[in-house]
């Protein structure tokens, strides 16, 4: 479990400002999301976490700065799902899987977790020596969310899990999160357009808005203010 | 003017500054007018063989750059345009037979070799265009009836017409200059049209490109045989300069520096083109100069540190500082708008 | 005889081929660069070997030193030169390496001179068989047993163990690595350092064969890039096999077909090479690599 | 101008027969099965939609259409012509265009550019007519720039013309694929995955633009999505496939409604 | 137009001044033949820098003037090659171009020396075109024997014999292995000794093995190797004995050194090894004592420390400029043609060539025109009469 902070973070590609001023906080062990229209600097903000962005200001794990490096990010145990394709085509699904898993030792531990993410998507299991580059975009997807657990992350961050996947095995990850959270110590950043699922199971969540926090709160409250209903919610 | 930084912007981004470029293309085409006029022999030949070298890099650039195919061929092109003019010469044909006859012929050759090679990707392509030069060489020496075998020919061609009053150095600077000018406008108003995006989208994905409508194979197979037109065109250029071909200089060698010229002078610019072929044919001479027997490393050295320093490439190096020049230009009379 | 003895001989070129390819391989399966000054590199570091052996070390300690100094100094070439160029165009990084071949090949000129060296081989002189049989020396048998325990380790290496499934996440996708926790800057590194340490090797091996001069490798290096792209650019085994089949159908085309003799053997095997790479675009050991749209 | 169609007389097949006809379509890759004896028609000027779980067959569909995969057997007609047999890249001559689940740029290109490579087959193709740089060529390139600056104002992208592509978030990159489908002028237009990536009001924006552009440009558009709102909102038809097969055929109340596709795809709500 | 060759400083020639002599060279200094072309530079730079070190060459004005030699590389690169002949004529402004290297570098810019009446002097080949019409061509002028001249003297030597003798032959694919073949051939017209087997390789082959194994078929009695690449003639040489065919071997001088060919192919010359030779080697034991090779092995350690003396070029080189200094000295006329006439009368020694060898010069071949056969014999060459 971790705890990951932002202050007054400003980052961008070159001279393109996207983010400005932006402050959040992701509390130890739970799950929080990040709603936010086309282009607001959803993905930015999580790819200024991993170090794939340079930003200024402060990111803040478990009270430490985050390196600038994301390979070193990764190793203080942030795993990031990226937003669209985020395997590696060229090598067996099997091998993502392992790949997932390089920086561990527990052995024993990590043959479980992949019986136990093969439960959860079959086809993993089903296709595991073929190259990843031919699943089809769901089942890529679902790829990538398992290697990301694969490495048995304290600190998740999610781009749109979503994308691509049906509603059923929407709805089984989002079901599956809440649980991971709990029995693996997990803390979630969650990027999410199916706002509905999403603020079912986070416990906090935050909207940006043109690349500045304009909305944060439990997410409860969130769900219930009307903007937010209207613009992703729809009911 | 076709020299210009190829920013290739077809909906006319290229025509924003009218004037502006239209002064620079001129103010350069007077420069390279009076430049053989007023400088040394040497110096006319050091342009007059990069404009020859320009020309194959071009052609590169059109294979490499725009298609994103790989080639370590253009060297037997280059050859075989050089031995179209110069065995014409030799046995006293017109010219321009001999120069229509090696352009089409390394075309026909180029278009041959790229049938099968569109098939392929990457460094696979790259091996197949390894074998022209091997092959080339030896089969030059072997067609000694016509090539004149490993002694290569010694040609006289594209003489100084008495009335110019002009050296041979000078008169060889603008029928190369003439030639390579034509060639590059002919280029660049390709790149600008839809083929140039077409080309592009073939390099970046092809499954991209067939969706839209492009062939992929018959863009590449043009690719393919412009390229070898264009070092077809640069060797005959190249005899006009140096009045001179032999097997040596087929040589896969040839292929790799002009392979480095192009990345030092950057991909898809004509300017780079033209400063690619500057490096390749100057910086051994200026090394040289420092130290004969080291010349060689020295030149390594260069070519390292240039793309250290401009991993792209010169001409989008320069491009950059330009258009950081023109935009502090631009900022500061914005306000008044 | 001559039959046996083309093919024997085709074999031993073969394998002076195979040494190189492995080290273009290894590089390309590690940072998926193919790398011309892969041979040059090789040479400085046979000469480095040489200059310990002149100086009293022993063959095989002087080898074997020379290719400890080239796992470091292929690794630094790749951080201080190549590491930033491995994600613009191929092409930048292609010319980097020509340039390195180009600077390599100057430094040694200048430390060592351009006259050739001789290099004591790390085999008993002479060979086996003779008469009808053909013979084959023991310098090419030496050399075709080393190089089956080098790409036996590096197929255990590559397939088996989890350094080897990091080398191949970093080369087919550097970013979503990084996302993993792997380390791709030192991955780069060791792939880069291990190449260099087979090409030292592979340098040390033909050395007694070519005799050892700045441009030992040159003529090589030809032969070494179409038995990679042949073999499938992946594959260490593909690679060896590739090799050989080049130097024996070389042989064989220069003696047995008259039109081509020896001025245009080496066109047959690179002729064959394209028809067989026609029906197999990814080489011959290579994977077919699946592409979604 | 109007480009001339290799097939002529579409206008009428309109409404009396079917405008595509998908028949026994099978297609397999060593040891998957990704479709088996589907077969559907689309009437004229509909809007299809095209759902079910993931790895369903949804995308290989539509790539059997626009001849990335060869299926093992099966037909598919477009306007009564089989375009099976028809080369992939001449696909947008017949009319059908299509966008790909995960966005295809050339990122280093600005949006702008995209959009012109949709033109790509409008334009004559004479290379030495492109190296003389004619005037005619200049002119044709001027129109499609102005055809593409509108389609890009009509997907709310005005402001990101000179944008390279790759810079875009997720969500535009998607809609900069449509306007580069829309600009071939096609008749058939695959959506495949449109309103991924966008937000619940995004998405109704999404599906009002897709009877729009059906209306303003005489279209047939066949769309693959997950998101049950949109396929509700403009669809007049949906298939569902399972497993490469086709389970459920009907209005998109009815295949929602379906137990197979409820228990396999959507889940009990 | 310019006259190109014209010099600034009115009635001297080009090149020329009081107290100086510039002398223009191009060579491979990089590329597959750097070993050859850095060898011949260092060799003539040696002999210069003695002459210069004595205060320069006496010539005829009564003016003695230090040699100012201007060196480029070409990589044997004809178009780099013409470049460096118009730096050194027109910016660098030499009196003459001299020992410029490599065949094909040289006729990339002999029609340019003519017509422009630059003394393109002593070039670096042994092709027959450089020296065999010096009415059409003046001002190219070769130095050593032809590659002909060299393959009649084995044909000469082994018809001697009187003996059948078969003889099997490799030569590089370009027009030195074919000058050596040709001289060769017609040198054995019409006696007991045939050729029966013939290969020809590439400069860019790797090993020669294939092509020595088909001649080994032959079982031939001699080896007539006009490589002139020395490792592949060393690998050629230890193939041949590794294959259990041992038969006499014909090296062409270019690849007789002993230090470079000889002691790495393993032969110790007990079947019988051949060269010819004009010039005493320094690796040669013979000459231990002489003065022209001592002087020589010096001066190339103090001008060319690292460089080794007993690389055939070198001496060559050595002889070459010890040739244009002689020339010089004789030149009345300092003009280009002055020197040019004075080149094609030039007889007399230089140091370095072997006993009864002198210059002689003629229009229809290079001043240098016999050779010596020898036999490696006990570690050394020696001649035989
Ligand atoms: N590589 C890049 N270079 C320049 N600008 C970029 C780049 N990537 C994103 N941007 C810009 O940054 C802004 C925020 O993009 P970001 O991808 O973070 O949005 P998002 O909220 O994730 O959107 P979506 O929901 O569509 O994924 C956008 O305006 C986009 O144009
Ligand atoms: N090129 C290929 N090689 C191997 N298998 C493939 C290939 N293309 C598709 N498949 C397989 O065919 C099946 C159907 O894939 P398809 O992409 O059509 O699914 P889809 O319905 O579009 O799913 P999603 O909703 O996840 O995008 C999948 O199991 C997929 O793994
Ligand atoms: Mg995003
Ligand atoms: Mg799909």
């Amino acid at each position: 479990m971790s705890t990951l902070e932002l202050h007054g973070v400003h980052a961008g590609y070159g001279k393109a400002q996207v983010l400005h001023d932006v402050s959040l906080r992701v509390g130890d062990g739970s799950i929080t999301t990040l709603l936010g229209a086309n282009g607001a600097g959803k993905t930015t903000t999580l790819r200024a976490v991993s170090g794939l962005v340079r930003f200024t200001g402060q990111i803040l794990l478990d009270g430490r700065q985050v390196p600038a490096a994301p390979d070193a990010v990764a190793r203080l145990g942030v795993a990031h799902v990226p937003q669209g394709r985020g395997t590696i085509g060229r090598l067996s699904v099997d091998d993502n899987l392992h790949a997932g898993a390089l920086l561990r030792r527990d052995r024993a531990q990590v043959r479980a977790d992949l019986r136990r993410l093969r439960e959860l998507f079959p086809v993993l299991a089903e296709r595991a020596r073929s190259q990843a580059a031919g699943l089809s975009g769901g089942e890529q997807q679902m790829l990538a969310i398992a290697r990301a657990l694969m490495g048995r992350p304290s600190l998740l961050l999610l781009d749109e899990p979503s994308l691509g996947l049906a509603p059923l095995v929407t709805k089984e990850v989002f079901v599956l999160l809440p649980r991971l959270r709990d029995e693996w110590a997990l803390t979630v950043l969650v990027v999410e357009q199916n706002a509905d699922l999403a603020l079912r199971v986070a416990d906090h969540a935050v909207v940006l808005e043109s690349g500045r926090v304009a909305l944060a709160g439990t997410a409860a409250e969130i769900a219930g203010h009307d903007e937010i209903r209207r613009a992703y919610l729809g009911n | 003017m076709s020299l210009m930084i190829d920013l290739v912007k077809p909906d006319g981004g290229a025509a924003r500054r009218p004037y502006g470029r239209m002064l620079t293309g001129a103010a350069l085409v007077i420069v390279l007018a009076v430049f053989p006029l007023v400088m040394s022999p040497f110096a006319n030949l050091q342009v007059t063989l990069t404009l020859v070298y320009a020309v194959a890099i071009l052609g590169l650039d059109i294979l490499v750059g725009w298609t994103g195919q790989v080639s370590l061929g253009q060297s037997a092109f280059f050859g075989i345009g050089a031995y179209g003019v110069a065995v014409c010469a030799d046995r006293g044909w017109p010219v321009w037979a001999g120069l229509l006859f090696g352009v089409v012929l390394a075309g026909v050759v180029g278009c041959l070799v790229a049938v099968p090679a569109a098939r392929l990707r990457g460094y696979a392509l790259g091996m197949i265009t390894l074998t022209l030069p091997v092959v080339a060489v030896p089969l030059a020496k072997r067609l000694e009836v016509v090539t004149g075998g490993a002694q290569g020919l010694n040609v006289t061609i594209a003489e100084a017409p008495e009335w110019t009053g002009l050296a041979a150095d000078q008169w060889h600077y603008y029928v190369v200059a003439a030639g390579a000018a034509l060639v590059f406008a002919l280029a660049a108003a390709l790149r600008r049209s839809h083929f140039g995006r077409a080309f592009d989208a073939v390099r970046v994905d092809e499954a991209l490109a067939t969706a839209q409508g492009v062939h992929v194979t018959r863009y590449k197979v043009l690719a393919f045989t412009l390229s070898a037109v264009y070092g077809g065109f640069a060797g005959v250029l190249y005899v006009v300069a140096v009045q001179f071909i032999s097997p040596e200089t087929l040589i896969l060698t040839l292929s790799i520096s002009l392979l480095a010229g192009l990345a030092i002078g950057g991909l898809r610019s004509l300017l780079g083109c033209v400063l690619g072929a500057a490096f390749y044919v100057v910086v051994p001479n200026v090394t040289g100069e420092v130290s004969a027997g080291q010349s060689y490393l020295l030149y390594g050295v260069c070519l390292l540190a240039v793309m250290l320093l401009m991993p792209r490439g010169v001409a989008p190096a320069l491009d950059r500082v330009v258009r950081n020049v023109a935009g502090r230009r631009g900022r500061a009379v914005a306000p008044g708008d | 005889m001559n039959l046996v003895q083309q093919i024997l001989d085709g074999l031993s070129s073969g394998s002076v081929y195979a040494t190189l390819a492995l080290a273009l391989v290894l590089v390309h399966q590690s940072t998926g660069i193919v790398n011309f000054a892969q041979g040059q590199m090789a040479v400085i570091s046979t000469y480095v070997a040489w200059t310990l052996y002149d100086a009293g070390v022993p063959v095989w300690a002087a080898i074997v030193a020379a290719i400890a100094g080239s796992l470091v100094a292929g690794a630094l070439a790749e951080r201080l030169l190549i590491r930033r160029f491995e994600k613009g165009e191929p092409l930048a990084a292609i010319v980097v390496t020509v340039g390195l071949l180009i600077s390599i090949n100057g430094v040694v000129s200048l430390i060592w001179g351009t006259v050739l060296k001789q290099f004591p081989s790390a085999f008993p002189r002479g060979g086996v068989g003779s008469g009808n049989g053909g013979t084959i020396g023991f310098g090419t048998l030496g050399t075709i047993a080393v190089l089956l325990v080098v790409v036996l380790a590096l197929g255990w290496l590559f397939r088996h163990t989890r350094l080897g499934l990091a080398f191949r996440a970093v080369a087919a996708n550097p970013e979503s690595s990084a996302l993993l926790g792997l380390p791709v800057g030192r991955l780069l590194m060791l792939g880069w350092g291990l190449a260099a340490a087979v090409g030292a090797l592979a340098g040390c091996l033909v050395a007694p064969k070519l005799y050892l001069a700045p441009e030992m490798m040159d003529s090589v290096l030809t032969y070494a890039l179409a038995a990679a792209v042949l073999g499938g650019l992946n594959s260490a085994i593909g690679t060896v096999l590739a090799a050989w089949f080049i130097g024996v159908v070389e042989n064989l085309a220069g003696t047995y077909i008259s039109f081509v003799g020896g001025d245009m053997k080496i066109a047959v095997p690179l002729v064959l090479m394209i028809l067989i790479l026609l029906f197999k675009p990814e080489g011959v050991f290579g994977h077919k690599e699946v592409r979604r749209v | 101008m109007a480009v001339r169609r290799e097939t002529g007389g579409w206008g009428v097949n309109h409404g009396m027969q079917a405008f595509v006809e998908v028949r026994d379509l099978t297609l397999r890759f060593s040891g998957v099965t990704a479709l088996e004896d589907v077969g559907f028609d689309v009437g004229g000027g509909q809007i299809c939609g095209l759902v079910g779980p993931n790895g369903a067959g949804k995308s290989s569909l539509f790539n059997c259409v626009s001849g990335y995969y060869r299926p093992s057997a099966g037909s598919i007609r477009v306007a009564g012509q089989d375009v099976l047999g028809v080369p992939a890249h001449r696909k947008v001559r017949l009319g059908i265009a299509r966008t790909f689940q995960h966005p295809a740029l050339q990122p280093e290109r600005t949006v702008l550019d995209n959009v012109l490579l949709g033109g790509h087959s409008t334009l004559p193709g004479s290379v030495l007519s492109a190296m003389l740089a004619l005037p005619g060529g200049r002119r044709r390139e001027r129109a499609l720039a102005a055809e593409a600056r509108e389609l890009l104002a009509l997907l709310g992208l005005a402001g990101v013309e000179r944008t390279p592509a790759g810079d875009l978030p997720y969500g535009s990159q998607k809609r900069v694929e449509i306007a580069r489908a829309l600009l071939s002028r096609p008749r058939l237009l695959l959506l495949d995955e449109p309103a991924s990536g966008l937000t619940h009001a995004e998405v109704g924006e999404l599906g009002e633009l897709i009877t729009r552009i059906r209306a303003d440009h005489d279209l047939t558009v066949i769309v693959v999505e997950h998101h049950m709102g949109l396929i509700s909102a403009v669809t007049d038809h949906v298939v569902a496939l399972v497993g490469g097969r086709k389970v459920a055929e009907g209005t998109a109340q009815a295949v929602q409604s379906d137990p197979v596709v409820v228990s396999a795809y959507l889940g009990v709500a | 137009g310019r006259g190109e060759t014209s010099s600034s400083g009115g009635s001297q020639a080009p090149g020329v001044t009081d107290t100086t002599v510039k002398i223009g060279a191009s060579y491979a200094l990089s590329g597959p033949l750097a070993a050859n072309g850095t060898a011949a530079m260092n060799g003539a730079k040696s002999y210069f820098d003695a002459i210069n070190a004595a205060g320069g060459v006496k010539m005829s004005d009564g003016k003695t003037r230090k040699i100012e030699v201007v060196q480029y590389d070409d990589g044997y690169d004809p178009a780099r090659a013409v470049q460096n002949y118009r730096k050194l004529t027109t910016q660098d402004n030499v009196f003459a171009l001299f020992q410029t290297f490599g065949t094909a570098p040289n006729l990339a810019i002999m029609d340019s020396a003519n017509s422009e009446k630059v003394p393109q002097l002593f070039v670096h080949s042994g092709a027959a075109v450089f020296s065999q019409d010096q009415k059409a061509k003046p001002y190219t002028v070769g130095w050593q024997p032809t590659y002909e001249t060299e393959g009649a003297a084995y044909a000469k030597f082994l018809t001697a014999r009187d003996q059948d003798l078969t003889v099997a032959v490799i030569s590089q694919n370009d027009d030195l292995g074919k000058a050596f073949v040709n001289g060769f051939t017609s040198g054995i017209g019409g006696s007991k000794v045939k050729i029966v087997a013939q290969e020809t390789y590439e400069a860019t082959d790797p090993t020669l093995d294939s092509q020595i194994t088909k001649l080994a078929a032959s079982k031939a009695d001699v080896l007539f190797s006009a490589i002139a690449i020395p490792k592949l003639t060393a690998g050629a040489l230890s193939k041949a004995a590794e294959l259990g065919w041992n038969p006499e071997h014909l090296l062409v001088s270019l690849v007789s050194s002993v230090d470079q060919v000889i002691k790495p192919s393993g032969l110790d010359g007990s079947h019988g090894i051949y060269s010819t030779a004009f010039v005493k080697a320094a690796d040669d034991q013979q000459w231990a004592a002489d003065k022209d090779v001592q002087d020589y092995i010096a001066r190339m350690k103090t001008s060319a420390p690292g460089a080794d003396p007993t690389v055939p070029n070198a001496a060559w080189g050595y002889g070459a400029a010890a040739t244009l200094v002689k020339a010089l000295q004789e030149t009345k006329d300092i003009t280009r043609d002055g020197l040019v006439q004075t080149v094609q009368h030039l007889t007399g020694s230089v140091p370095l060539l072997l006993p009864g060898l002198e210059l002689h010069a003629s229009l229809t071949g290079p001043p240098l025109d016999r050779l010596h056969v020898q036999q490696f014999k006990d570690g050394k060459w020696s001649l035989i009469e």
